[in-house]
């Protein structure tokens, strides 16, 4: 099963500002293997952000997203002890979830 | 702040939580493969429902003039347009342009970043597509430079 | 297998609980050290054998040298310049020049001879690592001069001319084996240790010498 | 942001138009300005940050043919003390008789309070198996001394022996390059391409160097603990493979580390 991830989630104002960093190899399809054969893509494909349990963001991602992915965005109207949940699918179907709380 | 721990014990339970009640199913989402597939920003954009984009001073893209390392370019894009539907960040001369697409909803600012790999020097986008499908977008060169002992 | 050290390490624990302040190996001493530690320390791998480890006279000076701050003695100096001169030979076919072109990706390219470069590829020059050589090129480095203009500050209009003579011989030689010039200079000695070819050094030399190069623009 | 950038831009073409032909220096100084700006988006939302917290879970976990964990383990401050014992390494160690950095120590309490074999796990490649448990072990440890201050010991003999080694093995020209340390990191301010190379024999240079690693490099999305960068500095010396935990890279890190003294602990860092 792949690594957790960091999540952190910090309120200023009314709003939180979340960076998320995720362990994942994000192959890009574009490379090659010793023998000359081109290693297929693997990547994160969607990501989901909820709030206490009420979806608030979504995002689909390709293969030129970076090895070991950061993501950064910011959640109106949260604040501090909000529950803050990531969830990422990659195109093999793996998938992670792991939720922080908003200090 | 919650520590590293919690953050460890509390993901087994939500994970189970999610598989449960299955991704949030409101809004399940097939990935866009034809938009990642496209090779220019003006496919990628079209895949992604936007019309012919045109530059606009209300969206931004932030990034470095130049990467040390073309595997790690932090950008972002963010925009003030109202009734924008999803932001792309794109690389004109990847072999395929889309890095990722953010759909915006009333819960989060429409301000997103993350990094992408780049092949080579080029011209980075972030297009905004509004909710009668028109894109507007901003970009900015981004150098690329071989690092280190090239070995 | 690490006898001597052992040996030497526990000498140096006795007097530690003799004295306050244990004096050090003697220099000698510690030089032999270093040299039983390397033989213990490394292993072969790909192309980069144990060989790569003997010791080679000049290096030993030059790394003394380094070390402790002293130049080489300037007769010593002398020698390893003499004999390092002695190594380079002029270009088999009397030509001095190859295709800027084909140095400039010389220059660019930093790979070969690591224990993960294939042994039969061909190596790379590494001289954007130390030089800036084109203008076009910003991420050069600087621990060797900048080589910008090469040719054209030196008032090099037609290499193959006599007036130019003494330069192209000059960067010839330079490129083959620099320590003939400067006994412990850091750079690469690209022909004594065959790290470039004849042809290679030629391309290289074209980049740095012909007017036409990007280099003397 | 963007605006600023604007501005900025603006007038360094100002500079340049002004200055002529002496822009070429003027140029090269904006992109190193740009670098720097660069390196400084990566700082929020180091990758390292993942190995850390593996690191952690890793140092309580009950693992190993005796499933214990490593909490007993002396890095040199006493069993279980971490916070400050990595810029204290590497340091004489008593019950094995010898200097030790952190990675070699590790394999010791590996093999003495888990049960493992500290010779296989030395030969396992970086990153594999075990030895990417190393590296993050040694990711999170470090980062328990951030922002401490660089106090290695000289006290012990075999700590001064190692340091004369270890400075004789940073001078040490040699391979078909004759390449030596001191090729690239004896000097202040230089640079191959555009990274800048630390000055390894006095401070600042030898704190910001060695203080830095382990280290996630961002080229290939690896985590690259004190041992494997000392394994690419050599491979990229054209010399052969350095063992894991030789005594040359001992003797290498004390080099560095004593001649750190007082610099500051940064690692994880992310590097290029």
């Amino acid at each position: 099963m792949a690594d957790p991830m960091r999540i952190r989630a910090q309120a200023s104002g009314d709003k939180a500002t979340v960076r998320v960093l995720m362990s994942h190899e994000m192959e890009s399809g574009q490379r090659k293997d010793g023998t000359g054969k081109t290693i297929p893509a693997w990547h994160i494909q969607d990501v989901t952000a909820s709030l206490n349990g009420k979806p608030v963001m979504t995002a689909e991602w390709g293969p030129a997203v970076s090895k070991n992915p950061f993501l950064q965005f910011t959640i109106k109207g949260a604040k501090a002890g909000d529950k803050v949940a990531i969830t990422w699918k990659d195109n093999k179907g793996d998938t992670r979830t792991d939720e922080a709380t908003v200090s | 702040m919650q520590t590293r721990r919690e953050t460890l014990k509390h993901s087994a339970a939500v994970a189970g939580l999610l598989a449960s009640t299955g991704l949030f199913p409101q809004y399940a989402q097939a990935f866009d493969k034809a938009a990642f597939d496209a090779k220019t920003v003006a496919d990628a954009v079209k895949a992604m429902g936007g019309g012919a984009p045109a530059e606009s001073k209300d969206v931004t893209i932030t990034g470095p003039d130049i990467a040390e390392n073309g595997a790690v370019v932090p950008l972002a894009v963010s925009t003030t347009l109202p009734n924008v539907k999803r932001v792309l960040l794109l690389v004109e001369k990847n072999p395929n342009a889309l890095i990722a697409m953010f759909n915006v909803s009333p819960e989060v600012e429409a301000n997103f970043a993350t990094r992408a790999k780049m092949g080579q020097s080029s011209d980075v986008y972030a297009v905004a597509i509004t909710n009668d499908g028109k894109a507007l977008f901003a970009k900015k060169e981004v150098k690329v430079t071989l690092g280190g002992c090239g070995g | 297998m690490t006898r001597s050290y052992l040996h030497l390490a526990s000498a140096a624990a006795v007097l530690a609980l003799t004295a306050c302040s244990a004096p050090l190996p003697s220099s000698a001493d510690l030089d032999k050290l270093t040299q039983d530690i390397v033989a213990r320390s490394f292993r072969a791998q790909g192309q980069a054998g144990v060989d790569r480890l003997q010791p080679d006279e000049d290096n030993r000076l030059c790394s003394e040298a380094d070390r402790t701050g002293a130049p080489v003695d300037a007769k010593l100096a002398q020698a390893i310049e003499a004999r390092n001169m002695a190594t380079i030979k002029g270009p088999s076919d009397g030509k001095y020049l190859g295709d800027w072109k084909e140095g400039e990706k010389i220059a660019q390219d930093g790979r070969g001879k690591t224990w993960t470069d294939p042994a039969n590829m061909a190596n790379g020059g590494n001289c954007y690592n130390c030089h800036q050589i084109s203008r076009e090129e910003l991420s050069y480095g600087t621990l060797g001069p900048s080589l910008y203009q090469y040719g054209k500050i030196r008032g090099v209009t037609d290499p193959n001319s006599a007036a130019a003579k003494p330069i192209v011989e000059y960067t010839w030689g330079k490129i083959n084996n620099a320590r003939a010039y400067n006994a412990c200079s850091s750079m690469p000695r690209f022909a004594h240790k065959g790290i470039l070819t004849e042809a290679q050094i030629k391309h290289v030399m074209a980049l740095l010498l012909d007017p036409t190069s990007p280099v003397n623009k | 942001m963007t605006h600023r950038q604007d501005v900025h831009g603006a007038k360094r073409w100002l500079l340049i138009a002004l200055m002529g032909l002496a822009s070429v220096a003027q140029a090269q100084k904006s992109s190193t300005d740009s670098i720097a700006e660069y390196r400084a988006m990566l700082q929020d939302g180091n990758p390292a940050d993942l190995f850390e917290a593996k690191g952690e879970d890793l140092w309580k976990q009950k693992r190993g043919p005796k499933n214990a964990s490593l909490e007993q383990c002396d890095l040199g401050k006493g069993p279980g003390v971490v916070k400050g014992a990595w810029v204290e390494l590497p340091r004489y160690f008593a019950d094995t008789g010898r200097v030790q950095d952190l990675e070699s120590r590790l394999l010791t309490c590996m093999e003495q309070l888990q049960g493992f074999k500290a010779d296989e796990i030395a030969k396992t490649p970086f990153g594999r198996g075990e030895q990417a448990n190393v590296t993050a072990l040694a990711t999170w440890i470090s980062a328990e001394s951030k922002g401490m201050k660089f106090n290695l010991s000289q006290s012990h003999p075999q700590e001064r022996v190692m340091y004369e080694v270890g400075k004789r093995l940073f001078f040490m020209r040699g391979g078909p390059h004759d390449f030596a340390c001191a090729t690239c990191h004896a000097q202040d301010d230089k640079r191959i391409r555009l990274q800048d190379l630390p000055n390894l024999t006095q401070q600042p240079g030898a704190g910001n160097g060695f203080g830095a690693w382990p280290a996630y490099r961002v080229s290939n999305g690896q985590m690259w603990s004190a041992q494997l960068r000392l394994n690419d500095c050599y491979r990229q010396q054209r010399f052969p493979y350095p063992l894991f935990g030789s005594e040359a890279t001992i003797a290498l890190g004390v080099y560095m580390g004593v001649n750190g003294k007082g610099g500051e602990a940064t690692a994880p860092a992310i590097k290029r």
